[in-house]
């Protein structure tokens, strides 16, 4: 438990840049940096599945992804994203607020919450899959059945953009 | 092999009234008479050279200019009497060595010349009939100092874009300083040390002390040599002159 | 972004037709693969190019004003200097210049020893540019070491009959320097005997290879009649199937006598352009051997041109030769003096690249390597 | 090149270049002729004696200042194209010719080794050398070789170029047959003369130098412009006051 | 094990530091879980040390052997033929001026080489490399080692936007592409291993491929059809991930310059070579142990030689093979590159999955490879069609002009 006491700071800290920062990429960077916090934090309560797909997925992909999109924005941009007043800063808090509100609501109210601060039961990945494939087998096909067509989705933009020669 | 020009002189006759074209006879062995073209109609008799039926001349193999200061040395290489004399200043005269890759003929030889060889340096372009002209006559623009009119991007090619003169010219001269390394018994070094601030162009190991300046005295030089850097700086800026654009032909 | 300048380097944008932004890169003069200090200012969609501009000049040192104060004679070792990979064929093309501008003669045994370094010279080119060009695409430079080992025995040749291996400074007006040295002809007839062997294991590296093909084939291909007009002569014209070889129409030396073909291509993409080259080779060496094999007796040059003080008549002349990389002219205009009057280059490298741009819009940065390097120039010709 | 085949499996081109570079690869080891490089320092190629580099000076006999053959006729001089030697006449207190060489300087760092100086030298007396290690610490002094640094013997002439240098010495020796016989001819003549006329000083025999520079016919009027006209000696540079 | 197994002091050589210093600690009275700490430091220090060492060695070696391909004789001036080749370079790496573009974001700058190293780093702790050499023994090894690579992506983005120059940012855009795109095909055609060894943890999947068809061939995962498949993807896709020839599109000299790494100099792009070629080792590494049956002996017979031995040797010959393909193509262009990835390798590898899951329920042998036999034919073919059909409609003959 003391884990969280160490990574719970580092964790805010670094959203909160993500947050601040004026520059897009070092925000994103911050925002990585949180969510490796995350990943450890994860890990560090036992969850190592939990935590290595965390780093796999937000790391490997998600930031990633933002990063890419960071990459084909203008640089103009960012110089108006610098100079945004005070005033848009405040609009944002104002958005982020309700969304923390309802989210510490959910969590608190939650009657898990008891349960998982009490037995902290470490699953092994064999059962996880189990629950998965029994359980939530549904989810998991529509999940899969989604991401195929995205992949073919993709596959197919690739298609369009050059007919012409091989591999 | 070798094309008739004094027949192809008819034919273009015949195909553009308002050409006034002139045989130019080779004193030499060689025996490529030339045909002389004057400016106005130049580019349709080059655009009838290409495409007419038994002339085909698609191949724009050479484009050059000539540099005739002295119209007595003009005459000698070959300009016929019944042509008016030019100015005493001399000409421009741009040179063009056509073939024809379908009968397989060539070179006939076409020239045009420029009134002369200062703000009258103008002749039209044939960078539209023959896009081979295009870098062609950027050199010799470059070199020479014709203008092309109607060219669509006629900048300096070899040289750099600040550069004043045109070095082709037989009468450039070189700078005393375009170089500052001494060559042993270089009469450009001894006349080139006295544009840098060293005292006797040696030091103990016998190489020159770097100048200490560019040996610029004036301001107008000065200025050319920092114009590129501040128009360098410009474009960076965010947003560029419109000079910047460059013409696409 | 406070400053508007932070450095050269720094990305810089320029605003496109449609007003897309730009990205400007500048290919050069210092870029591994620009064959020398070429350099292209490149606009790039993403990495499709949209607009791209030569840049000369880097390597100019106005050959042709040189040219100009030196005699005759002395242009010669200058013309090595101008594609220096293949000097032996810049010196014919000089020498065909004056000699037309003189009305000199040649004897039958410097023709022959013309055509055989001219064409020794044409396998140089074209074995280099296939290694050349396979360093363009990023293969690490195999076949480039192997087109040079190969390359290094014509040169020995070279160095044996002419005393340099590259600057070789051999052709003079009326013939050729010197005579071949005892045994050469014997070499050069076991050099091109093992040379289609080396042939056949460089094809065998390069022309199946899948990664090549997806990487040349219709990529910078251009209508013959464009290539034509842009004054595109060489392998480049002839990769597009218009026949047209210098060696066949002029008929200059003695081509006239020897049997071989003209290689003709289809599509005039990148990948036709090194098929064309290699195709080239083979014709090459059936000339050399029939050459070598025939080549007569005689003076190699003829007696009656001066050496000193030579001065062609008043006059001009304009003569070219098929070089390796295209039509090589020289344009020479004489008042009777020892010096030319006018003397100029028709440079195949730096025609060749007026259409650059037209081969390269739409194409990706990666092909405009590859098209640069089918285009095979060498800079010292390109700048002068 | 003939039709491709019909039927093509993937892969297989990539296999092929895989198969010549391991080839290659193997036979490096094995094979001394598929290596390309010459370790150089150690190794070194022989070169062919047509190769040519810097020009040197030939002179006969021991001494290379008396034995030099060159005659200082600036025909090197104007003809080297990118200029890069330089002769001044010695000349003795008279202001006459002593047909050698005072001062003669090639830059190496401007010469290219053309070999157009030995092609045009009437007096075969600069001949291109082969050497080719001429590195030098200092950029300028270094590389600018005066007449000690060019000269050297007719027996090395003899041993870079054997052919080049026995052809020479036939030449040599012919117009030196010739010259004699000329001479003995004119002797002959001027002594029939002298018989003839009694007393009559022979005033030929000192027109021509002395020793093997003997000029070919047909370049006396070159030879004599070029006394009439000394080359350059006005200039002011000496290699010991360049820079 | 088999009986004739090589003897234990051999096999736990490499372990030895780690059990001295740990049992020096206990006997000191040490708390047990700081002594196994320093037993887990050490025994990724050994890790380290042997591929940083690998790693100045394959930079002398790479030259020789490209060199040797190319029929000369390679770095051979600096000590015996040039052995101490990588030490000089090391010298020259440390003394050069280290240049950061004024344009450049100096902290992100400074960031990214060191961010590179680190995940081949942690990477490399968790592979086995013997029977007993395994430096951090984990049950998610796999998923572990995948994990950490993700990050090798965010630092070269880092390189390239943080260098502020023009070329850099190219490189970082296609490696980002690159990597992205490559990184599926790879865990997809590992999945196929995981789902037949029933496990995520690597020293498991290496004991799995234990024992020996028909008593010679040994049960590498590579001698399955499945395997096979899923092998020549994660080959391929290896290349890609570690921008090595013909992949190497990030730092595609002839094009752009160095990708990412053109604004860096000295110790920083040491650095990002080390990075590299870590990667390069991690990656082969884990393709080994995934495939090639780890640190198996080839043949039956030669279990008395540590098993370690059997890893680096094949190592080795992958890393060969690597140089061995530098040496050889050219480089790809990008839209080819990922259209490879996104048509051809993507789809094989995800066609594999079922294919494994066929081999699981035929229970390999003659059935399985029969059942298994169209999945591996298929892909193939129609890739030949696909290959002769564009080839045919380009078939080129060429006249001959007389």
């Amino acid at each position: 438990m003391s884990f969280l006491f160490i990574l719970a700071p580092l964790i805010l800290l670094s959203a909160l840049g993500a947050a601040a920062l004026a520059r897009p990429v070092h925000a994103a960077l911050m925002l990585a940096l949180s969510l490796a916090f995350v990943a450890v934090l994860y890990i560090a309560l036992g969850a190592d599945f939990i935590g290595l797909v965390q780093f796999l997925v937000y790391i490997g992909a998600v930031a990633i992804l933002i990063v890419f999109g960071l990459l084909l924005t203008r640089p103009a941009d960012e110089a108006a994203e610098a100079a945004r007043s005070l005033r848009t800063q405040l609009f944002g808090l104002f958005c982020a607020l309700p969304v923390a509100i309802v989210l510490l609501n959910v969590v608190a109210s939650s009657p898990e919450l008891d349960r998982a601060a009490t037995a902290p039961q470490n699953l092994s990945v064999a059962a996880m899959g189990i629950s998965l494939f029994t359980t939530h087998a549904a989810a998991v096909l529509a999940v899969g059945v989604m991401l195929t067509a995205v992949l073919v989705g993709a596959a197919m933009m690739i298609r369009d953009t050059d007919p012409e020669d091989l591999p | 092999m070798n094309p008739e020009p004094a027949v192809i002189l008819e034919q273009i006759r015949a195909a553009v009234p308002a050409a006034r074209p002139v045989l130019l006879r080779n004193p030499g062995p060689a025996g490529q008479d030339s045909i002389l073209l004057d400016t106005a109609s130049a580019q349709d008799v080059f655009r009838f050279l290409k495409t007419a039926p038994g002339l085909e001349f698609d191949l724009l193999s050479n484009l050059t200019g000539t540099d005739w200061p002295e119209p007595a040395t003009a005459h000698s290489v070959g300009v016929p009497p019944e042509i008016p004399p030019p100015p005493a200043q001399g000409f421009l005269e741009v040179v063009c060595h056509l073939y024809s890759t379908l009968r397989r003929e060539g070179p006939l030889v076409v020239r045009m010349r420029t009134a002369d060889r200062a703000e009258g340096a103008h002749l039209p372009t044939l960078t539209p009939v023959y896009r081979s002209a295009e870098f062609q006559e950027r050199e010799v623009f470059d070199l020479f100092g014709v203008v092309f009119e109607g060219h669509p991007d006629l900048r300096r090619i070899l040289m750099w874009d600040e550069f004043h003169d045109f070095p082709m010219r037989r009468d450039y001269v070189a700078p005393d300083d375009y170089e500052y390394e001494p060559t042993p018994h270089e009469a450009v070094w001894e006349r080139a040390k006295e544009h840098y601030a060293v005292p006797d162009g040696t030091s103990e190991t016998g190489a020159p002390a770097p100048p200490q300046s560019l040996g610029l005295a004036d301001e107008a030089a000065c200025e050319a040599a920092c114009s590129p850097l501040r128009e360098e700086r410009d474009r960076l800026s965010p947003n560029p002159p419109a000079s910047d654009r460059e013409v696409t032909p | 972004m406070s400053a508007p300048v932070d450095s050269l380097s720094q990305p810089r944008f320029v605003a496109g037709d449609n007003g897309d932004r730009l990205l400007q890169v500048s290919l050069g003069p210092q870029h591994p693969s620009t064959h020398g200090v070429f350099r292209m200012n490149v606009d790039l969609d993403g990495e499709t190019v949209v607009r791209l501009k030569p840049v000369f000049g880097y390597l100019h040192r106005n050959h042709e004003k040189i040219a100009e104060s030196a005699t005759y004679l002395g242009s010669i070792p200058y013309t090595d200097r101008l594609d220096y990979i293949c000097s032996l064929t810049n010196n014919w093309a000089y020498a065909l210049a004056v000699e037309k501008l003189a009305g000199i003669e040649v004897p039958e045994r410097a023709e022959y020893l013309r055509i055989i370094t001219a064409e020794l010279t044409r396998l140089i080119n074209h074995t280099a540019f296939a290694g050349f060009i396979l360093g363009d695409m990023g293969a690490w430079g195999s076949a480039l070491m192997y087109a040079f080992r190969e390359r290094e025995k014509i040169l020995d040749l070279f160095e044996d009959l002419t005393g340099a291996r590259m600057m070789c400074n051999y052709m003079r007006f009326g013939g050729c320097r010197c005579d071949t040295p005892e045994g050469w002809v014997d070499r050069a007839k076991k050099v091109v005997a093992e040379y289609p062997a080396f042939l056949d294991e460089l094809e065998q590296l390069l022309l199946g290879n899948e990664i090549l093909l997806a990487r040349t084939r219709d990529v910078g291909a251009l209508p013959a009649a464009t290539l034509l007009d842009g004054g595109i002569t060489g392998p480049l014209l002839r990769a597009a199937g218009c026949a047209y070889d210098v060696r066949k129409v002029d008929g200059y030396g003695l081509y006239s006598r020897f049997k071989f073909r003209v290689p003709l291509g289809g599509h005039g993409d990148c990948y036709d352009r090194i098929m064309i080259r290699f195709l080239e080779m083979r014709e090459s060496l059936a000339i050399l051997r029939e050459a070598l094999d025939t080549l007569p007796a005689g003076p190699v040059i003829n007696p009656k041109v001066k050496v000193r003080a030579f001065k062609p008549p008043v006059g001009e002349a304009y003569a070219r030769i098929e070089g390796p990389k295209g039509e090589l002219g020289f344009y020479l205009v004489s008042d009777g003096s020892p010096r030319p009057y006018r003397y100029r280059v028709r440079p195949p490298s730096f025609i060749n690249l007026t259409l650059l741009e037209d081969m390269c819009l739409g194409r990706d940065l990666a092909d405009v390597v590859v098209i640069l390097g089918s285009i095979d120039i060498v800079l010292g010709e390109v700048d002068r | 090149m003939s039709a491709a085949p019909k039927w093509i499996p993937p892969g297989i081109g990539l296999l092929q270049g895989l198969a010549v570079t391991g080839k290659n690869f193997i036979g490096s080891f094995f094979r001394a002729d598929r290596m390309t490089t010459v370790q150089y320092p150690e190794e070194r190629v022989t070169l062919s004696p047509n190769s040519r580099n810097i020009p040197f000076l030939v002179f006969d006999g021991g001494d290379p200042d008396t034995g030099l053959r060159c005659v200082a006729c600036g025909i090197c001089e104007k003809e080297c194209p990118p200029q890069c030697i330089y002769i001044v006449l010695d000349r003795d207190e008279n202001g006459k010719s002593l047909k050698r060489p005072k001062v003669f300087d090639i830059d190496a760092s401007v010469c290219m080794n053309c070999g157009i100086c030995a092609e045009v030298c009437p007096f075969d007396s600069i001949f291109m050398d082969q050497e080719y290690e001429l590195s030098s610490a200092d950029r300028f002094k270094g590389l600018l070789f005066d007449k000690a640094t060019l000269a050297k013997s007719a027996t090395y002439h003899a041993k870079i170029r054997p052919l080049e240098a026995a052809a020479v010495a036939e030449r040599k020796r012919a117009e030196e047959a010739k010259r004699a016989a000329a001479q003995a001819a004119k002797e002959a003549k001027a002594k029939a003369d002298a018989a003839k006329k009694a007393e009559a000083p022979p005033t030929i025999s000192n027109a021509r130098p002395a020793g093997g520079s003997a000029s070919p016919p047909d370049l006396s009027p070159t030879r004599s412009g070029q006394e009439s006209d000394p080359p350059k000696s006005t200039q002011p540079t000496a290699p010991e006051e360049a820079p | 094990m088999s009986p004739a197994s090589a003897p234990t002091f051999l096999e736990t050589l490499p372990l030895l530091p780690q059990r001295l210093i740990g049992d020096a600690l206990r006997s000191l009275g040490i708390p047990e879980a700081f002594a196994a700490a320093a037993e887990t430091a050490v025994a990724a220090i050994i890790v380290f040390s042997l591929f940083a060492g690998m790693f100045a060695l394959l930079s002398l070696i790479e030259r020789k052997v490209l060199a040797r391909v190319q029929n000369r004789p390679g770095p051979n001036r600096v000590g015996p033929c040039g052995i101490l080749q990588p030490v000089a370079d090391g010298i020259k790496m440390l003394t050069k001026e280290d240049v950061v573009p004024v344009s450049a974001d100096r902290l992100l700058h400074f960031l990214a080489p060191v961010l590179i190293v680190i995940p081949s780093i942690l990477a490399l702790g968790v592979l086995p490399y013997g029977r007993e050499w395994v430096p951090v023994p984990a049950t998610l090894g796999l998923l572990f080692f995948f994990a950490v690579g993700a990050m090798t992506e965010l630092s070269i983005f880092l390189a390239g936007w943080a260098s502020g120059s023009k070329f850099p940012l190219l490189g970082a855009m296609r490696a980002i592409a690159q990597m992205v795109s490559y990184e599926l095909p790879l865990i997809l055609s590992a999945t196929a291993v995981v789902m037949l060894s029933g496990t995520l943890s690597l020293p498991e999947i290496v004991e799995k491929q234990g024992g020996w068809t028909l008593g010679f061939l040994p049960a590498w995962n590579l001698f399955t059809p499945w395997g096979l498949v899923a092998g020549s993807i994660f080959f391929i896709a290896g290349i890609a991930e570690a921008n090595r020839c013909p992949f190497d599109l990030p730092e595609g000299e002839s094009e752009i310059v160095a990708g990412h790494m053109t604004e860096y100099s000295g110790f920083k792009y040491a650095l990002f070579f080390m990075g590299e070629y870590l990667g390069l080792f991690a990656l082969s590494s884990l393709g080994i142990t995934l495939f090639l049956g780890g640190w198996q002996a080839p043949l039956p017979g030669l279990g008395f030689v540590p098993s370690y031995v059997w890893f680096f040797l094949k190592l080795a010959v992958v890393i060969f093979l690597f140089l061995w393909i530098r040496a050889t193509f050219p480089r790809v262009r990008m839209d080819q590159l990922m259209r490879f990835a996104w048509m051809f390798l993507i789809p094989v590898a995800l066609l594999n999955l079922p294919s494994a899951a066929v081999w699981h329920y035929a229970g390999g042998g003659l059935m399985g490879w029969l059942a298994c036999g169209p999945f591996l034919v298929l892909p193939y073919l129609a890739l030949t069609i696909h290959f002769n059909r564009k080839l045919a409609q380009s078939t080129r003959t060429y006249r001959f002009a007389e």
